[in-house]
């Protein structure tokens, strides 16, 4: 493992940046672009995956574990969102048997 | 007891008597009303009696008499004080004195109405404001009586108020009054701004060094005489004048005819300084005047109704006053301002009493005959019709010919428009006294059983008045016929501008000779006429000639100040409240209203409820300062 | 000091006890009022009429913002503190015939009006000055609102947007004067004592200008006030027109004329021009008005057109006119919207051509109402004329056509108002005027006090004058001294 | 730390008492709670102490803690009556908002990004619950799916800008970040600045600010009342808090970068608060519109930042919680009697309910910012904050704005009191009584001397 | 030739994103995450970050996704029952992500830091150093991240309990 890393450091980390920059939009796409909200949803965890990564790459980069730990309490968010967004869908379901969220547009103007 | 004792009991008893009478218009009886107003202005007239002879006998001529501070705001110092000099003192005497006798006429003459109480505090009223008017010191207090009286000539017209259109008229009255008033005002604005004081003693003697024609001395008195012309109904304010007639005769005769009207004549004569020095507006005067005299005559000629041949009669006379001011005639105008005063107010208080003798007609076309009923009347309207005729020896020849002689001094077609004024003067009121007292009685016989001759206190007015115009001349007998010119020996006292008459004795004669040849053809023509032809003057509706219809409608004055004045202020005044007002200026601040509220309705359709959207919305944001953010980084 | 203190806030205990004070309210707040007025009596008595401030009150009250609870009396202040509290008790008493429902709230709100209005008239505090502004502003839309007639939410709102509009750039004015105050309070000496370059002399004016002018009202600005007046319970129309109009007069006196002398002589002509086409304006429009209280309304732009045109010809006699006409109008329009209710309460109208004859029935309404009348077309003798004639002087000091302009206004203002007064009271009763009872009780003692005020004031203005003169040349002459340095 | 605690503790207390079916001793216990973790925000005034490297108890954190407590305490005096009638999970929910309280207080006192993110979330994940908690009700699922999707999005905006401020400075603590700043201040790292930007999108969301308020509308009157006054209050108050510690402390030194979108910000969530707010026929929705207003003008301090600013923020916070707990209050009772909170069911309020009408038109007051009442002192402050820069374009366009303002904040006063209505009488419980008086005396208080507070911070 | 490890890697982290969020089916989707986030997992492990991996693999994969699928399977969503947005929004969406990312990166690009990764510590990711970190500094949102779970526990049991009272 560690001969493998050892051997990544030709990796400039603007491409960490980069990747995660993408994915990051790839997510936003696809909170875009869906209407299904449990799809959406997902693209956020997508979104929030990419931070995860960009965080860890600053972390190695700066030689600083703080930035890991981070990443703990975002998965930690993330699993409570999951459960606590996952609990609202399902309750939405029960009352409108969609999850479309375009279906949800009573509260407006 | 001094005049500076005295002089403040002058106003001040008509002002009790217009608060007690007001008061007490109610409670009081009529005869203790009728003695109350009647009895105060008896008392100023007795004091102005003993000031004006206390004053003749003194080497001072002027007393300024100090009351108290009245406005003062920065340089501006305006005290009520009180000037007691020849001018005023003779002022005092014909306002006091005939207003005495018109007061005690009304006593009768008003003596059925229910708002007798009522008149006579009105009438005390105005006698107080005219005092105060000559009285003042300066031009601010003059400016409260000019107003005042102004006022009072407002109540007193709209006196019987129920009547709309005597309301209007009164309201006419006061308006017009009101247009000459800014022009006065204004007048003394530039008046302070350039001597620095509103006081007649301090002004006087400032302009006194000036050389004439100063530009700013032309516009005080082209703007003074803007107020003079309200006041005194010149051209072309005087339409207010004829409307004026609404009032209760008295009033005419004591207001609209002996005093109120001349105020203006007398505020020139006070000014006479100034005006000596602007000899720009002197021509003016002097054309307005010759116009309006000329003008107001030619509509004398057709009037029926007895009060508008007066208060034509009136107008044309002051035209004449005015005529002798621009002229130069100062004293000459004052000496008219005089004789018209006891002729006029003689010639309103018989037609009142011709009018109290037809109950309430006034269109002579439905009298005639009234000589032999009403003698008295008859006897003393004739001398004051002679007298304003301006026959020899009465009264209005001398003074009308001292104008006229200073008019042809001046310019001879001033002159020329004077004898043809003079003529058609004649003509008219010959005209009415024949419509009147001569021929058969054109009214019903129902009423001619009721007519009788007036009571005593109605007729004894008369009868002094007409000897006051019979012999009224006297005051200032012209050299020509071996008078002394008393009168303008007096006013010279009151620094009224003197002007020595250039001609020869022989013209003098021939010019009067002319006016008297004038006014005895008129006489003829007017008897021939009106007494032998018995000509009654057509019914309104009846076909007239071009230039009688113009006369008759007085020259479509009124309806020519309608179309050009009154209906464009309100159309413009709709134009202003319903489009500019409430369309344009109403119409942004609501506009600006009305707008948010669209763009509120606009607006929340953004929230359009579709999370889809919303989310897209905050994408674009954060694109919009991402975008902010690189451009700043480069 | 104390006797400051007991001024302003007198009227507010009377509120708050009114409030509770039920079916009494009107005994109450009359009994407060009265007293008030007494106060100021008194007060006016023990002041010198100099141009020195006093009885002045000094407290710190939010010492962190620099604001301090600093109020006095000079000729000025006295002035327009002796209209409020002549015209409180006035307006209440001329209320005594309407029953109007929750009547507690009703005095409580006037009440508490005039404590805004005192503090408006006697702060030294520039906050102070903004506080008074507005509390003076939020009971009178409560009382037009709740107590109006016809629209009355509606015209309220526009008012009450309008007006605040105004004061809110007149904050954000005041809020730059504080930071450019180099000792960073609301003082009005070291406002005056600020030397700012005229651009920013230029927009200070214009943020003040526009407060006051919307609240006077000054042509263009006026477009709320026939509307509100209208709409307005008499009360309130009396409280608008009677004081609240004085609140911008007393404004640009106050806080703009010596704080941005050199804005003022840059845009006085604007400001005259305005004021005087508003004179011309307002009065045109009056002369085809239907509705009386639209037309007095409609009068009273003209009027204050005056005031404020005499006001920026920074004369003497100018200021001095508005001094006095401050008073002569506030007494005047009261009297003709007192005389308007008295005809609505009985004939519920105030059209004017449903009217007519009413002298008939009710003499005494009738003398009252012509002597309000002359002395709002300012016949000599009458409170009206003082003020005019100086305003008019004072306008003739920027130019004759100014004058003459403006003079107009004694015309037209003859026009309408005697058109108005025959109309409505003069010609033949109708079937509506044929019952009119006579004024009696207290609509006789608040008609004859207003006529014997402007015949007083009328025939004997001096005491005003000179209530005033020191303070008015004192202003004057800080403003040419500014002006002077600032060249 | 003790305020957290005792807060947290409070939390689990009532949650057991929830569970041994004790319902009516859960709002006594709170009470108490909340009333110790007050006790305990005064015990540690002026002691700016640090706790663990990751909390700030300074008088800014403890200010706003006070404001918050006391806001919770309040609604929850508005509980009586209010959850009872609707479910038994009463001790759920009140440890719900215990929760979220806690984050609050996080969010107001944190030193690091990590408590800045473990506040913030524990705040919204409660939030996405107690929106949500009308299981049945078609506008409280929508409200809690609406609020959830966005908040989580907008998560992820937050975190990528930590993490980019992380990537330039290295750590997360906010005095080595500010340090960073000054030691770099000429080569600050260019990933900072998206960091920042991203950051304040994330805040802005949390706040309301337009273009980020979309949820603010919907999710305020989908939501229960009673949520919605804590959301639009306390919630509102502590993401201010948040924002200020963290803009207004490390990333003043780059105040020049993100002013300008700030203005950009301030000026589109005025205009779009206001304007908006003009045509709504919901009270409700009409006050989601105007907190979208507020939060524009509280953004003021942010433009100009002086040593006011936190205090400034503070005064306009607390005048207008209180303000809008009155408004939600009075909305809570005018909906429970007639089942609707549209504008004309406060027709003719002021008749039968003088005092209730009284305090909600005192609200309403303080929240257009009429002098003598706590809004104005808060307006005032904002205006004088910006204007000490002279940006009188911006204050004259919130003065425009503010005049709108006026025209629906008068909409309910003029409902209750010049329209006629069915003449409800509303059924006022004590508890009732007291938020409301407490809240009315306190804005007025806030409004005549506001000296008491101004030198807080 | 780790270096290109990374970028393959990376090339499928793209790739099944994309193929996460432009799968008709949900479940698809949720195949397609689980596949991206083990090339996450790949990620940090090529970054030493060892311990991370773990969790991720744990956490997201065993749990997260778990839980996903669970729920798209209680409500029988596995079908494709979405209906598709219309292709404008489609593009707009993509059209706006692309700006997004163009200039997410265009402002990320002007970093200076193109400095490559270089491993300083290699003990850095492993459970004894974060431990450290996690229970020394970082302690207290440690422990307060546990009334976050706790709330979450209680939401998601109260959202998801049937309510006896309302029913």
């Amino acid at each position: 493992m560690e001969n493998l890393t050892t051997q990544m450091a030709g990796v400039p980390l603007n491409h960490y940046i980069y990747l995660s920059a993408i994915i990051f939009t790839i997510g936003v796409i696809g909170v875009l672009t869906r209407r299904n909200a449990i799809v959406i949803f997902m693209s956020v965890e997508l979104m929030l995956n990419a931070v995860n990564l960009l965080l860890t790459a600053f972390s190695v980069h700066s030689n600083d574990p703080s930035g890991q730990v981070f990443v703990f309490f975002i998965m930690a968010l993330a699993a409570a969102e999951v459960a606590v967004g996952l609990a609202i869908i399902v309750m939405v379901y029960r009352n409108t048997k969609s999850i479309d969220i375009n279906v949800l547009n009573r509260l407006k103007w | 007891m001094t005049i500076e004792q005295l002089i403040w009991l002058v106003p001040l008893l008509p002002f009790l008597g217009f608060v007690i009478n007001g008061l007490g218009r109610k409670s009081l009886s009529k005869g203790l009303v009728g003695i109350i107003g009647s009895g105060v202005i008896l008392a100023s007239f007795i004091i102005s009696v003993v000031i004006f002879f206390s004053l003749q006998g003194d080497t001072q001529k002027a007393h300024e008499v100090f009351l108290f501070d009245w406005i003062s705001a920065g340089a501006l110092h305006i005290p009520l004080s009180f000037l007691v000099d020849p001018l005023s003192s003779i002022m005092l005497l014909i306002i006091t004195g005939i207003g005495f006798l018109i007061h005690l006429y009304s006593t009768s003459y008003m003596h059925d109405d229910d708002g007798f109480g009522k008149f006579f505090s009105y009438l005390n009223l105005f006698v107080f404001f005219m005092l105060l008017l000559v009285l003042g010191s300066n031009y601010i207090v003059m400016f409260i009586g000019w107003e005042g009286v102004g006022l009072c000539s407002y109540l007193l017209i709209g006196f019987w108020y129920t009547n709309s259109a005597y309301a209007s008229a009164a309201k006419k009255a006061f308006v017009m009054n009101r247009i000459g008033d800014l022009g006065f005002l204004l007048g003394v604005f530039l008046i302070f701004n350039f001597f620095g004081s509103v006081e007649f003693s301090k002004i006087f003697p400032q302009a006194a060094n000036m050389l004439p024609g100063d530009n700013k001395l032309v516009l005080i008195t082209i703007l003074l005489f803007i107020g003079a012309c309200g006041k005194s109904a010149q051209l072309p304010l005087f339409t207010w004048l004829p409307d004026a007639m609404a009032g209760p005769t008295p009033v005419s005769a004591l207001i609209h005819a002996a005093t109120m009207v001349t105020a203006g004549i007398y505020m020139i004569a006070r000014s006479s300084v100034l005006f000596d020095l602007a000899p720009l507006t002197q021509h003016i005067i002097a054309i307005v005047g010759a116009a309006t005299a000329l003008i107001a005559a030619i509509i004398a000629l057709t009037q029926t109704d007895i009060k508008k041949v007066l208060a034509y009669s009136t107008v044309s006379q002051l035209g004449y006053m005015f005529l002798g001011l621009g002229v130069g005639a100062y004293t000459g105008s004052f000496f008219h301002v005089l004789t018209h005063a006891f002729f006029k107010a003689l010639l309103f208080l018989g037609a009142g009493s011709v009018i109290h003798a037809m109950h309430h007609e006034q269109d002579m076309r439905h009298m005639g005959g009234l000589k032999s009923k009403l003698k008295t009347t008859f006897a003393t309207m004739m001398i004051g019709t002679i007298a304003i005729a301006g026959l020899p020896p009465f009264s209005g020849f001398f003074s009308k010919d001292e104008i006229l002689a200073h008019a042809f001094q001046s310019s001879p077609i001033l002159w020329g428009i004077g004898v043809l004024t003079a003529f058609l003067t004649s003509f008219y009121m010959f005209r009415m006294m024949f419509l009147t007292f001569s021929g058969k009685y054109r009214g019903t016989h129902h009423a001619e059983s009721h007519i009788h001759e007036s009571p005593a206190a109605m007729t004894l007015p008369l009868v002094i008045l007409a000897v006051l115009a019979a012999i009224g001349g006297a005051i200032n007998l012209p050299h020509v016929f071996g008078g002394n010119e008393w009168l303008a020996h007096w006013l010279t006292g009151a620094g009224v501008a003197q002007h020595e008459l250039d001609l020869s004795h022989s013209t003098e004669w021939t010019l009067m000779g002319t006016s008297v040849v004038a006014a005895v053809i008129a006489l003829l023509y007017a008897y021939t006429k009106y007494v032998k032809g018995a000509h009654v003057p057509v019914a309104d509706e009846a076909p007239r000639s071009a230039l009688a219809k113009l006369s008759y409608n007085k020259f479509y004055l009124d309806e020519i100040y309608d179309f050009i004045i009154t209906k464009p202020l309100d159309i413009l005044s709709k134009f202003f409240y319903r489009i500019i007002d409430n369309k344009v200026i109403d119409g942004i601040v609501n506009g600006l209203g009305w707008s948010t509220n669209e763009a509120s309705k606009g607006l929340r359709l953004l929230q359009s409820g579709n999370v889809g959207f919303y989310l897209f919305m905050m994408v674009f944001g954060i694109i919009a300062l991402l975008i902010y953010t690189f451009s700043y980084i480069l | 000091m104390e006797q400051l203190l007991l001024l302003i806030f007198l009227p507010l205990a009377g509120a708050i006890i009114t409030a509770f004070a039920g079916k009494s309210a009107k005994i109450v707040s009359t009994v407060f009022s009265v007293v008030s007025l007494g106060l100021a009596l008194f007060i006016a008595c023990n002041f010198i009429p100099n141009a020195s401030t006093q009885f002045e009150a000094n407290l710190p009250w939010i010492a962190d913002l620099g604001i301090n609870f600093h109020a006095g009396i000079d000729g000025i202040s006295m002035l327009v503190v002796l209209l409020t509290n002549l015209l409180i008790p006035i307006i209440i008493l001329s209320s005594y015939k309407h029953d109007y429902k929750n009547q507690a709230a009703f005095y409580a709100l006037i009440l508490f009006m005039q404590t805004g209005l005192l503090l408006v008239f006697t702060a030294l505090d520039a906050f102070l000055f903004y506080i008074g502004w507005e509390a003076a502003l939020i009971p009178i839309y409560f009382i037009c609102a709740f107590w109006g007639g016809k629209d009355r939410v509606r015209i309220n709102m526009k008012f009450f947007v309008y007006t605040i509009a105004g004061s809110l750039f007149m904050l954000m004015g005041i809020i730059y004067l504080y930071l450019q105050n180099p000792a960073h309070n609301f003082e009005i000496s070291a406002f005056y004592a600020l030397n700012l370059d005229a651009a920013q002399q230029g927009w200070i004016f214009w943020a003040f200008f526009i407060a006051f002018a919307i609240k006077m009202p000054v042509f263009p600005f006026h477009t709320w006030q026939p509307d509100t007046y209208t709409a307005a319970p008499t009360q309130g129309t009396m409280l608008l027109s009677g004081i609240m109009l004085k609140m911008g007069i007393y404004g640009v006196i106050r806080w703009l004329l010596p704080i941005v002398p050199a804005g003022v002589q840059d845009w006085s002509c604007v400001a005259i021009g305005l004021s005087i086409i508003g004179i011309v304006y307002a009065s045109l429009i009056a002369f085809t008005q239907k509705d009386a209280k639209r037309l007095v309304a409609y009068s009273s732009i003209g009027h204050v057109g005056l005031i404020s045109a005499g006001i920026f010809a920074l004369n003497q006699q100018g200021m001095q006119g508005a001094m006095v006409q401050m008073l002569s109008h506030g007494i005047n329009v009261v009297g003709l919207f007192f005389v308007l209710d008295i005809i609505f309460s009985r004939v519920k109208t105030n059209k004017i051509e449903e009217l007519g004859g009413i002298a008939k029935a009710a003499p005494q309404l009738a003398i009252t109402f012509l002597i309000i009348v002359l002395g709002t077309v300012a016949l000599p003798g009458t409170n009206g004329f003082i003020g005019e004639f100086l305003l008019l002087m004072g306008v003739y000091n920027v130019g004759i056509w100014a004058a003459a302009i403006a003079g107009l206004t004694i015309i037209f203002g003859a026009v309408y108002m005697l058109r108005m007064y025959q109309n409505v009271m003069l010609g033949k009763t109708n079937e509506l005027t044929i019952t009119f009872s006579d004024i009696q009780g207290s609509e006789k003692f608040v008609l004859y006090l207003i006529c014997a005020l402007i015949i007083v004031l009328g025939v004997y203005p001096k005491p005003l004058l000179h209530l005033t003169e020191a303070s008015v040349q004192h202003l004057l002459e800080q403003v040419n001294q500014k002006l002077t340095s600032v060249k | 730390m003790n305020i957290i605690i005792t807060i947290s503790i409070t939390a689990f207390i009532v949650l057991y008492a929830g569970l041994f079916k004790a319902n009516k001793a859960l709002l006594p216990l709170t009470v108490v709670g909340l009333l110790t973790a007050l006790g305990f925000t005064f015990c540690a005034w002026g002691g700016n102490a640090v706790h663990f490297g990751m909390m700030q108890t300074d008088n800014f954190a403890l200010a706003f803690s006070g404001v918050c407590i006391v806001g919770t305490l309040l609604i929850f005096l508005l509980t009586q009556n209010y959850f009872h009638a609707k479910s038994d999970n009463i001790a759920e929910y009140y440890t719900l908002i215990l929760f979220a309280l806690a984050g609050m207080i996080m969010m107001v006192s944190y030193k690091n990004m990590a408590m800045l993110f473990v506040g913030l979330e524990i705040m919204s994940v409660s939030l996405y619950i107690l929106a949500g908690i009308r299981k049945k009700d078609f506008a409280s699922n929508e409200a809690s799916l609406k609020y959830f999707l966005m908040g989580a999005f907008s998560t992820g905006f937050l975190l990528f800008g930590i993490t980019l401020i992380y990537g330039a400075t290295g750590s997360f603590d906010l005095d080595k970040i500010q340090a960073y700043l000054v030691n770099n201040s000429t080569s600050v790292s260019p990933i900072f600045y998206p960091g920042v930007i991203l950051m304040m999108i994330g805040l802005c969301f949390k706040i309301g600010a337009a273009p980020f308020h979309f949820w603010t509308p919907d999710v305020y009157e989908g939501a229960p009342s009673l949520i919605t006054t804590f959301m639009s209050t306390v919630v509102k108050t502590a993401g201010f808090a948040a924002f200020l510690r963290l803009f207004a402390g490390p990333l003043e030194p780059l105040h020049e970068f993100w002013v300008m979108p700030l203005i950009v910000i301030v000026c589109l969530t005025l205009f779009i608060g206001n304007v908006t707010a003009l045509f709504q026929k919901n009270f409700k929705r009409m006050l989601a519109y105007s907190s979208i207003s507020h939060a524009g003008y509280l953004l003021f301090s942010l433009i100009v930042i002086t040593k006011n600013s936190g205090n400034n923020v503070l005064v306009y916070a607390a005048a207008y919680t209180f303000a809008s707990i009155i408004a939600f209050a009075v909305l809570i009772l005018v909906k429970q009697k007639t089942g609707s909170d549209s504008f004309e069911s406060f027709n003719g309020l002021g008749k039968k309910n003088p005092l209730v009408a009284l305090c909600l038109t005192v609200a309403m007051l303080s929240l257009a910012g009429i002098p003598l009442t706590a809004g104005f002192i808060g307006k005032y402050l904002m205006f004088l904050n910006v204007m000490t820069e002279y940006k009188t374009l911006l204050v004259a366009f919130a003065i425009l704005n503010a005049l709108v303002g006026f025209y629906y904040y008068f909409r309910v006063i003029v409902a209750m009191w010049f329209k006629d209505g069915s003449e409800t009488v509303l059924s006022t419980p004590a508890q009732y009584k007291v938020v409301l008086l407490v809240s009315v005396a306190i804005t007025l208080v806030l409004g005549i001397c506001p000296a008491i507070i101004l030198n807080l911070i | 030739m780790s270096t290109q490890v990374f970028y393959f890697v990376a090339t499928l982290s793209i790739l099944f994103s994309l193929m996460v969020i432009f799968a008709k089916n949900p479940i698809h989707s949720v195949l397609y995450l689980i596949l991206t986030f083990f090339t996450f997992t790949v990620h940090y492990v090529l970054l030493n970050a060892q311990f991370l991996a773990v969790v991720n693999f744990i956490v997201y994969m065993g749990a997260i996704m778990v839980l996903f699928l669970f729920v798209l399977m209680l409500l029988n969503l596995n079908k494709d029952t979405e209906p598709s947005k219309s292709p404008l929004i489609k593009i707009v969406g993509v059209i706006a992500g692309g700006c997004l990312i163009v200039t997410l990166i265009g402002s990320l690009k002007a970093a200076s830091i193109s400095s490559p990764l270089i491993l300083k510590n290699p003990g850095l990711g492993l459970v004894e150093n974060l431990g450290k970190e996690l229970f020394g500094p970082f302690l207290l949102p440690f422990e307060l991240s546990s009334l976050l779970l706790l709330a979450a526990m209680v939401g998601a049991v109260l959202l998801s309990k049937r309510d006896e009272v309302e029913a």
